[in-house]
């Protein structure tokens, strides 16, 4: 037998037949493609039973219910909860991001005591234990040696069970520095009290409004309870009620509504009273309102013998059109049309707080809008503002006062505000450095992130490092986190038991509850819990002030009579309330509605603004409902819904008129550096129409340097560009933007 | 009216969205992405490689401060009809991995199918249609939101807007169960009309005219998007402002607004 | 493809000589040659055939050899006394724990796969990792429901009779795939006997089509593609 | 047993180079002289180098998948799908001069059709090596056949580009069979004889599934009714682009053959195909050109006129408002790629001068690229929604070098095939040795 090529061809022919023959090519090939269904590093959710169970969204303040599907254990999605009073199975794009956050790599997995420099992000694992004692030791001494008013709190609100606990604690502590991140919800409280007579949030009856004179606030860009205002914003158009937007920049809010008359910032008390000024004139106001239930229209003596303008003389004399127009930019025919409208509307309403009301903003105009409700009767009616009093927690004995906590709590506020104020923490970073009163030691931050949200982040950062001990309890490794001694991780908002108070504006007293929808996933302690075991472990007052077991408990002594109900549907409302009537419900020492009160004199106060002439443009930061600018940061969903015409990479993009840019010789694109008095920016430009010339908006939200990649480095913080400015009449911050200029990069 | 087609009840899935109360929040871009187990990446500003099936578009009305205007358009797929189904990119599938379903009237895209020759995207003039340029990776313990009822994509291949199909399915469940023949209106809505906020996107059976969205198709200033391409769309749009009904589609200079076939 | 006429006639000179010297010197080899090729043909049927579907599948032990048998005996209701439906139409699958407890909290038998299943797992709270024979890729939607309550089809019609088996077999997973051999069939060619022999999509269709379930697609004449795919 | 002459240099290697270099001699053809083989060498490792750039960026497309490349959710089909129909277009010379020469019997063309057969055999395989890449799941691509949909175009051209690229092979295989050592076994001489005389049923086999393909690659853009900017009319199921670009690929491929042989020549230094072979083919191109262009400024009108206008569009707004494509596009298209190339060699004068003739196959060459290329890229560019802007797209460096990939490849194939094959079989009578 011969063996030669030939037969190895032969042999080659059998294999390839045999193998055609057989299913090896065919099979393979299929289970190739298979494969490729099923890549390994391709994820397969796990399938199960499907469940939903209803709870209360507290990533902003709105106070929406939500349903989060469960399939198993696992969260898979956030829906609205159907039937619940604010959002009415609506709900918004952070809500619906809800669960990036829960299972995000953000989250804070165990308590952690710094061990590098200060913000270095070197941290070491410790146990609960540790944490606490560690605290307390620290907090005892400077207890003991009557320092108690040293330490200081700083709460995202000032409302809710977990915040009056955290209140609770400095007080049984001795301390009176509580502070929280304040809003317009503030100035709102601080006019209702000057001019209802009443301590009170406003609640904005807008469903039944049908003439909407916004003067800036973002009613669709997160303004009170942004899914509430999107669905009363459905009802106008369904109910063809008219919206006026008065506003700088074209924002969906002026997108959407009637008109929009664009104003210069900072004049919106300027129009309000030009309104008031025609209505006066022209006699359009409701006289039997302003007749029989008011006070300090017509000018008066006051009790020390002087004679006082009334708001009417006040008015008529300083707050002509044309006087109103040059302060505002708005055409005198335009106001007195806008005040005639105002007028005829069977149920107008005026509101005010730029944007999202985050900045508390000026007293002054808050009034002077207040002022314009009060005149076309549109106070304590239907369609109208009337006062929701704050709810104050019940079930809770009151703290008992030993001697070093009346010592602590008679000290002054570090930020000089009286005690018992609603305390300003605007001007907490300049108490520290100016270094005045008393240091501070110790500094507690609870579900806030001041280093990012506090106007002039340098400002505030430096005052963080006069502060010896920072302490964060945050869920998230954000900018303040990242910068604190210890973090005690709090449950994220799934995971625990709270309750979310009436959101700003809303109309009707509210109480829903937040219930742990997941078992906490990682080594996390509810806020509430790490508080009793400080307090517990302080001993003493301090212990006794807090003689709950646990949060649960404390919690329950806290809704009294109402857990029932919020167990039940989760929510309460407090059905049984009645509209307000103009006889008997101002509380004021003339027991009328004060259109000037006694402390104040009513006028336009210009909030001047930083930055001399060499700046030539204005700066404005702006609201969307696509960036998360408050304590939560955006997750990645929100972030990839964010236009490439604000943020393209890294880049995010001012918003300037191309009138302004085109002056400026820039195009659309190009990089500058944006300057204010309190810094300088790397940003690019984006041509937009919908704003006024001469003015430059910035997104808020963006430029985190803390948190995730997802969000981290991305853009600017436009706190490093502002600072604060103080209204003369409140004192908060009422900075609505900065002077600024522009040069190529 | 419903048709019969095989004696079998058939659909015709479609949404009606008024452009008047769409505030352009973003609400059902996230639902969407949430529901379906829409992948991210750290970088999205690349709006031509960001999945997203449903996207809110801003339109402007062209006009110089301060008579510049802006109106929010969501575009999911359109879900095209073309003519019997023959929709711009089902037809041009080489392989049947996107079909249209004349029971429901939905496109539907097969993600194990589908061997990623984007001939289907050159072919949706929406840029409804979605490429994986890359793997879908999820941040450690994040992939346990994924919803089961969704298919997580690989990379190579097109997703797109399903109309949450698989919410269909689970009503059909439901109504087998129950011995049901059909399903009722609210038992099968899209992720994006239930979150939506402002209430602005409706969904139903066109054909059905217990469906709320059969009687707002019919109203007078109603456009699709592009239909001079005869596409066929089942996406419907509503806006009062004729800017924007002009932008729906292509108009010559000399051409006047075309009303809406219905 | 050129003509090369000119040339022909030299090479095939030289071609008919080199035939020739060749034709001498293997004379008888065709035999050879044969065998050669019956020897390929057979050895590659025998990789293709026998080997490759052992390298192909990896084989593992339920972590419980369960008895279906003698559980169906002790039931009420068949197959659905514990492969049951959810209320929202979906199916539950493989029982969890929880519902095996509701027999099995203490040791019913002598059985010992019966005492290694309650000291493993009920006592210790561990969900069994069952390993299902019929688990669809991830891309399937199969609707129980559809084809239990409103087809009124048979369980075994699918899964065969695997409520008469008393012990579990091995599960086999294909290595390229990750997925169960049940979905591909024992037989490595792909060929089947029974309904419920194979558990492609192919054989989904099979059915469909007999049954003239609606035809919904424009593309393929069929159903849609969402029917089955999520 | 064969190749005796190689077996006896094997048997006495002392020296490898030497053998080497008397290998590479026995291959070379009869009465042909070639560069040395150093010089060869070099050259090819030269293009080898280029070609494994390819094929690194290939690995890496492969591996990392499409993110390697700029294509984006506006640009589905971007360079190298330009990249396909343009080398499948200019392939087109193969099926045509086979066409012409075994249809016909334009017996002249025999002097060209091996070349034609060579260059259409690279363009088409690397056609399908273009195509392996650019889809998004590679192991999945045998769906197109398996899971074809009848009605996409793609599915059409996928069927006749894998079995014209057959037929490719099967006109190809004669030719490697007629390697001085190859056709040494009589099998193979043998084998070869018979396919030569069966060769005008592939040729008319190639004609008609290149009719298909071509076509079916001109309706992929052709149909796309949602894309205004390439919709057509058309009769049947076809687009008028499907057959124009059938008609144009007839016209303009066989300039791409005749200016690859002129390249050839020029590196060569040899004169390697008769003029009037030359003149024959290009008159038939030039008349080809003339018809197909005519057929294409009709198309162009009626589309502008009639077609653009009913989907809201005028023709200036597929040209405007961007900052690539403008009307000039069109022109170099239809005027400077189309009118003059057909100008030229369709008259006598142009078709005798070779700087003319030269001039127009180049032109010719880029009107046909320049057509497929707005026929796939201008496609995707042009916004079609109102609120929507153009798309403008640059390739990434890995899709530039797969693109090159295939060009490497083909000219180590046709420096391989020159050097051993006898592909012009009028080289020895034009070039005598000594």
């Amino acid at each position: 037998m011969k063996i030669d090529r030939r037969s190895f061809l032969s042999l080659g022919v059998g294999v390839a037949a045999g193998t055609a023959l057989s299913p090896l090519p065919w099979k393979l090939t299929d289970d190739l493609s298979i494969w490729t269904q099923n890549w390994p590093w391709t994820p397969v959710p796990e399938i199960g039973e499907s469940s939903f169970v209803n709870s209360v969204c507290t990533l902003c303040p709105g106070g929406c219910g939500i349903s989060v599907r469960k399939v198993e254990d696992r969260g898979v999605k956030i829906e609205g909860m159907k039937g619940h009073p604010v959002n009415q199975g609506g709900i918004c794009a952070l809500g619906l991001s809800g669960l990036q956050l829960l299972y995000g790599p953000t989250r804070i997995k165990t308590p952690l005591k710094r061990v590098g420099k200060r913000g270095d992000g070197q941290w070491a694992k410790i146990s609960w234990d540790e944490a606490i004692s560690e605290i307390t030791e620290k907090l005892d001494g400077l207890r003991t040696s009557g320092n108690s008013h040293t330490v200081a709190g700083i709460a995202g609100s000032r409302h809710g069970t977990v915040s009056q606990l955290f209140s609770r604690f400095l007080t049984a502590f001795g301390s009176p520095n509580f502070f929280h991140t304040p809003s317009i919800a503030d100035t709102y409280q601080l006019a209702l009290q000057h001019m209802n007579g009443v301590s009170a949030a406003p609640g904005f009856d807008l469903e039944n409004a049908d003439f909407i004179l916004s003067f800036g606030c973002g009613l669709l860009e997160g303004w009170g309870s942004p899914v509430r205002m999107f669905k009363a914003n459905t009802g106008w158009k369904k109910a063809k009620a008219r919206v006026i937007q008065i506003e700088s920049r074209l924002s969906r809010t002026a997108a959407k509504s009637d008109r929009w008359i664009a104003i210069i910032p900072g004049s919106e008390a300027a129009l309000a009273l030009g309104v008031a000024h025609v209505l006066i004139k022209e006699m359009l106001y409701n006289k039997d309102f302003v007749d029989n239930y008011a006070n300090g229209f017509e000018s008066f003596v006051t009790d020390n013998g002087e004679i006082k303008k009334g708001f009417k003389q006040t008015v008529l004399e300083e707050y002509s059109p044309e006087t109103v127009s040059r302060v505002t930019g708005i055409d005198p025919s335009a106001i007195i049309l806008l005040a005639r409208e105002f007028a005829n509307a069977k149920a107008p309403l005026a509101l005010c707080g730029k944007g999202q009301g985050k900045v508390p903003g000026s007293l002054n105009e808050a009034m002077s809008v207040h002022a314009l409700n009060a005149l076309v009767g549109s106070i304590n009616r239907k369609g109208g503002v009337f006062p929701i009093p704050a709810m104050e927690v019940q079930g809770w004995a009151e703290v008992g006062m030993d001697t070093i906590t009346s010592a602590g709590m008679n000290q002054p506020r570090i930020d000089g505000t009286p005690p018992n104020s609603l305390g300003y923490i605007n001007q907490l970073p300049s108490a520290i450095l100016s270094g005045k009163g008393y240091p501070l030691n110790v500094l507690f931050v609870l579900e806030s992130n001041p280093l990012y949200t506090m106007a002039d982040s340098k400002t505030v950062k430096d005052a963080f490092d006069k502060i010896p001990f920072v302490v964060s309890l945050s869920s998230f490794m954000d900018e303040t986190a990242q910068y604190a001694d210890i973090v005690m991780p709090n449950h994220i908002y799934l995971e625990r038991l709270e309750d979310a108070p009436t959101p700003m504006g809303y109309n009707k007293s509210i109480i829903s509850l937040s219930k742990p929808v997941f078992k906490p996933r990682l080594n996390t302690k509810h806020a509430g819990d790490t508080l009793i075991l400080l307090a517990k472990g302080l001993g003493g007052g301090v212990a006794e002030a807090f003689p709950w077991k646990n949060f649960e408990a404390c919690f329950e002594q806290a809704m009294g009579d109402k857990m029932k109900t919020l167990k039940k549907n989760g929510f309460w409302v407090d059905s049984d309330a009645v509209l307000p009537d103009w006889e008997s419900t101002f509380n004021t020492p003339s027991g009328k509605f004060q259109f000037a009160p006694v402390e104040f004199s009513p006028g336009f106060a210009p909030i001047k603004i930083e930055g001399d002439s060499t700046f030539q443009l204005l700066l404005i930061p702006y609201e969307t409902m696509r960036l998360s600018c408050g304590y939560i940061a955006n997750p990645p969903f929100l972030t990839k819904t964010v236009e490439d015409t604000i943020l393209k990479q890294n880049d995010c993009f001012i918003e300037i008129n191309p009138k302004t840019a085109q002056s400026n010789q820039l195009s659309e694109g190009d990089v500058v550096v944006l300057q204010t008095p309190r810094g300088q920016a790397r940003v690019r430009v984006h041509l937009e129409e919908g704003i006024m010339p001469d003015m430059v908006a910035l997104p808020r939200g963006l430029g985190h340097t803390a948190h995730d990649g997802y969000i981290a480095n991305k853009g600017i913080n436009v706190n490093h560009l502002i600072g604060p400015v103080q209204d003369p009449v409140s004192g908060m911050d009422a900075a609505w933007g900065i002077r600024a200029k522009l040069s190529k990069a | 009216m419903k048709q019969e087609h095989g004696g079998v009840v058939t659909q015709k899935y479609g949404m009606v969205v008024d452009l008047d109360l769409c505030t352009g929040c973003g609400s059902c871009m996230v639902a969407c992405m949430a529901e379906n187990n829409v992948p991210f990446r750290e970088d999205e500003t690349d709006k031509l490689k960001s999945i997203t099936w449903m996207r809110v578009y801003k339109l402007t009305n062209g006009k110089h401060y301060p008579e510049t205007d802006i109106c929010y358009l969501p575009r999911p797929c359109q879900h095209c009809e073309g003519s019997h189904g023959h929709s711009p990119c089902v037809s041009v599938c080489p392989a049947t991995a996107t079909d249209y379903d004349n029971q429901t009237g939905i496109v539907s895209q097969i993600y194990t199918r589908c061997f990623g020759c984007r001939y289907c995207m050159g072919a949706c003039p929406y840029h409804a249609r979605y490429f994986n340029w890359y793997d879908p990776i999820w941040p450690e313990g994040m992939e346990r939101y994924l919803n089961p009822n969704v298919s997580p994509r690989m990379r190579g291949v097109v997703e797109k807007c399903s109309f949450c199909f698989h919410r269909y399915q689970a009503a059909k469940d439901k109504a087998h169960l129950d011995g049901q023949k059909e399903i009722d209106e609210d038992a099968y809505q899209t992720a994006c009309t239930q979150a939506c906020p402002a209430g602005a996107i409706t969904f139903g059976d066109l054909d059905n005219p217990n469906h709320a969205v059969h009687e707002l198709k019919k109203q007078p200033d109603t456009f699709r998007l592009l239909e001079k391409l005869g596409t066929n769309t089942k996406v419907y749009y509503v806006s009062s402002r004729e800017w924007v009904r002009r932008a729906g589609d292509n108009y010559l200079k000399t051409e006047g607004l075309k009303k809406a076939v219905l | 493809m050129s003509e090369i006429d000119d040339k022909t006639q030299a090479v095939s000179e030289k071609a008919v000589s080199s035939t020739q010297g060749q034709g001498r010197e293997d004379g008888g080899s065709g035999g050879v040659i044969i065998l050669f090729f019956i020897v390929g043909l057979v050895a590659s049927l025998v990789v293709g055939w026998v080997l490759f579907p052992k390298l192909l599948y990896s084989q593992k032990k339920q972590p419980i050899d369960f008895n279906h048998t003698l559980h169906n005996t002790l039931v009420g209701n068949g197959c659905e006394s514990c492969h049951s439906f959810r209320e929202d139409g979906s199916y539950s699958g493989v029982p969890k724990l929880a519902q095996c407890i509701e027999c099995h909290e203490e040791v019913q038998s002598s059985n010992p796969e019966e005492i290694r299943f309650v000291e493993q797992y009920v006592k210790k709270g561990i969900e069994v990792p069952w390993l299902v024979y019929a688990r669809q890729p991830d891309c399937v939607f199969f609707s129980h429901a559809a084809h239990v309550k409103a087809a009124k089809m048979d369980c075994a019609t699918c899964h065969g009779p695997i409520g008469e088996s008393e012990s579990m077999k091995p599960y086999q997973q294909n290595r390229i795939t990750g997925y169960s051999r049940d979905i591909w069939g024992e037989n490595i060619g792909g060929f089947k006997k029974n309904t419920w022999d194979r558990m492609k999509m192919d054989d989904c269709s099979e059915c469909h089509q007999k049954k003239k379930v609606v035809v919904g697609s424009v593309q393929t004449q069929k159903e849609g593609c969402f029917v089955c795919h999520k | 047993m064969n190749g005796y002459g190689l077996a006896e240099q094997y048997s006495g290697i002392s020296n490898q180079r030497r053998g080497t270099k008397v290998m590479d001699s026995a291959l070379i053809p009869n009465g042909v002289r070639r560069c040395s083989l150093d010089k060869f060498l070099v050259a090819l490792a030269v293009v080898g180098a280029v070609l494994l750039w390819g094929v690194y960026a290939m690995l890496l497309c492969w591996f990392k998948g499409l993110n390697q490349t700029n294509m984006n959710d506006n640009y589905g089909f971007a360079l190298w799908i330009w990249a396909d129909l343009a080398v499948i277009a200019l392939g087109g010379g193969a099926f045509f001069t086979g066409f012409l020469k075994y249809i016909i019997a334009k017996d002249e063309l025999k002097n060209i059709i091996n070349y034609a057969v060579l260059i259409g055999f690279i363009c088409y395989s690397s056609a399908l090596l273009i195509l392996a890449i650019d889809i998004g799941q590679p192991l999945r691509g045998w769906f197109i056949f398996w899971h074809a949909n009848v009605h996409s175009m793609l599915t059409e051209v996928a069927f006749c580009l894998s079995c014209y690229f057959m037929v490719l092979t099967i006109e190809y295989i004669p030719l490697i069979l007629e390697n001085r050592q190859i056709d040494r076994v009589p099998f193979f001489h043998h084998l070869s004889h018979n396919m030569h005389s069966t060769m005008a049923v592939f040729a008319a086999t190639g004609a008609f599934l290149s009719f298909f393909h071509q076509g079916s690659l001109g309706g992929v853009a052709g149909v796309l009714f949602g894309r205004p900017f390439a919709y057509r009319e058309g009769l049947f199921i076809w687009p008028w682009t499907f057959f124009l670009f059938t008609w144009s690929a007839a016209a303009y491929g066989p300039c791409f053959t005749l200016m690859v042989t002129r390249i050839t020549e020029a590196i060569s230094g040899k004169k390697l195909v008769k003029d009037n072979v030359v003149e024959l083919l290009a008159k038939i191109s030039g008349w080809m050109m003339t018809t197909y262009i005519i057929a294409k400024i009709i198309d162009t009108f009626y589309w502008a006129n009639v077609t653009a206008p009913s989907k809201g569009f005028n023709l200036i707004d597929f040209y405007s408002n961007n900052g690539f494509y403008g009307i000039w596009i069109l022109v170099l298209e239809i005027v400077l790629g189309g009118i003059v190339p057909a100008a030229i060699l369709i008259t006598d004068k142009g078709r005798k001068s070779p700087i003319a003739r030269n001039t127009a196959f180049v032109l010719a060459v880029i009107g046909v690229s320049v057509n497929r290329w707005v026929m796939v890229l201008q496609v995707m560019a042009v916004p079609i929604m109102t609120f929507d802007t153009w798309a403008l797209y640059f390739p990434s460096w890995q899709e530039v070098a797969t693109t090159i990939l295939p060009v490497a490849y083909g000219i180590m194939l046709i420096m391989i095939s020159y050097r051993y094959l006898p592909i012009f079989p009028q080289e020895a009578e034009l070039n005598p040795a000594d």
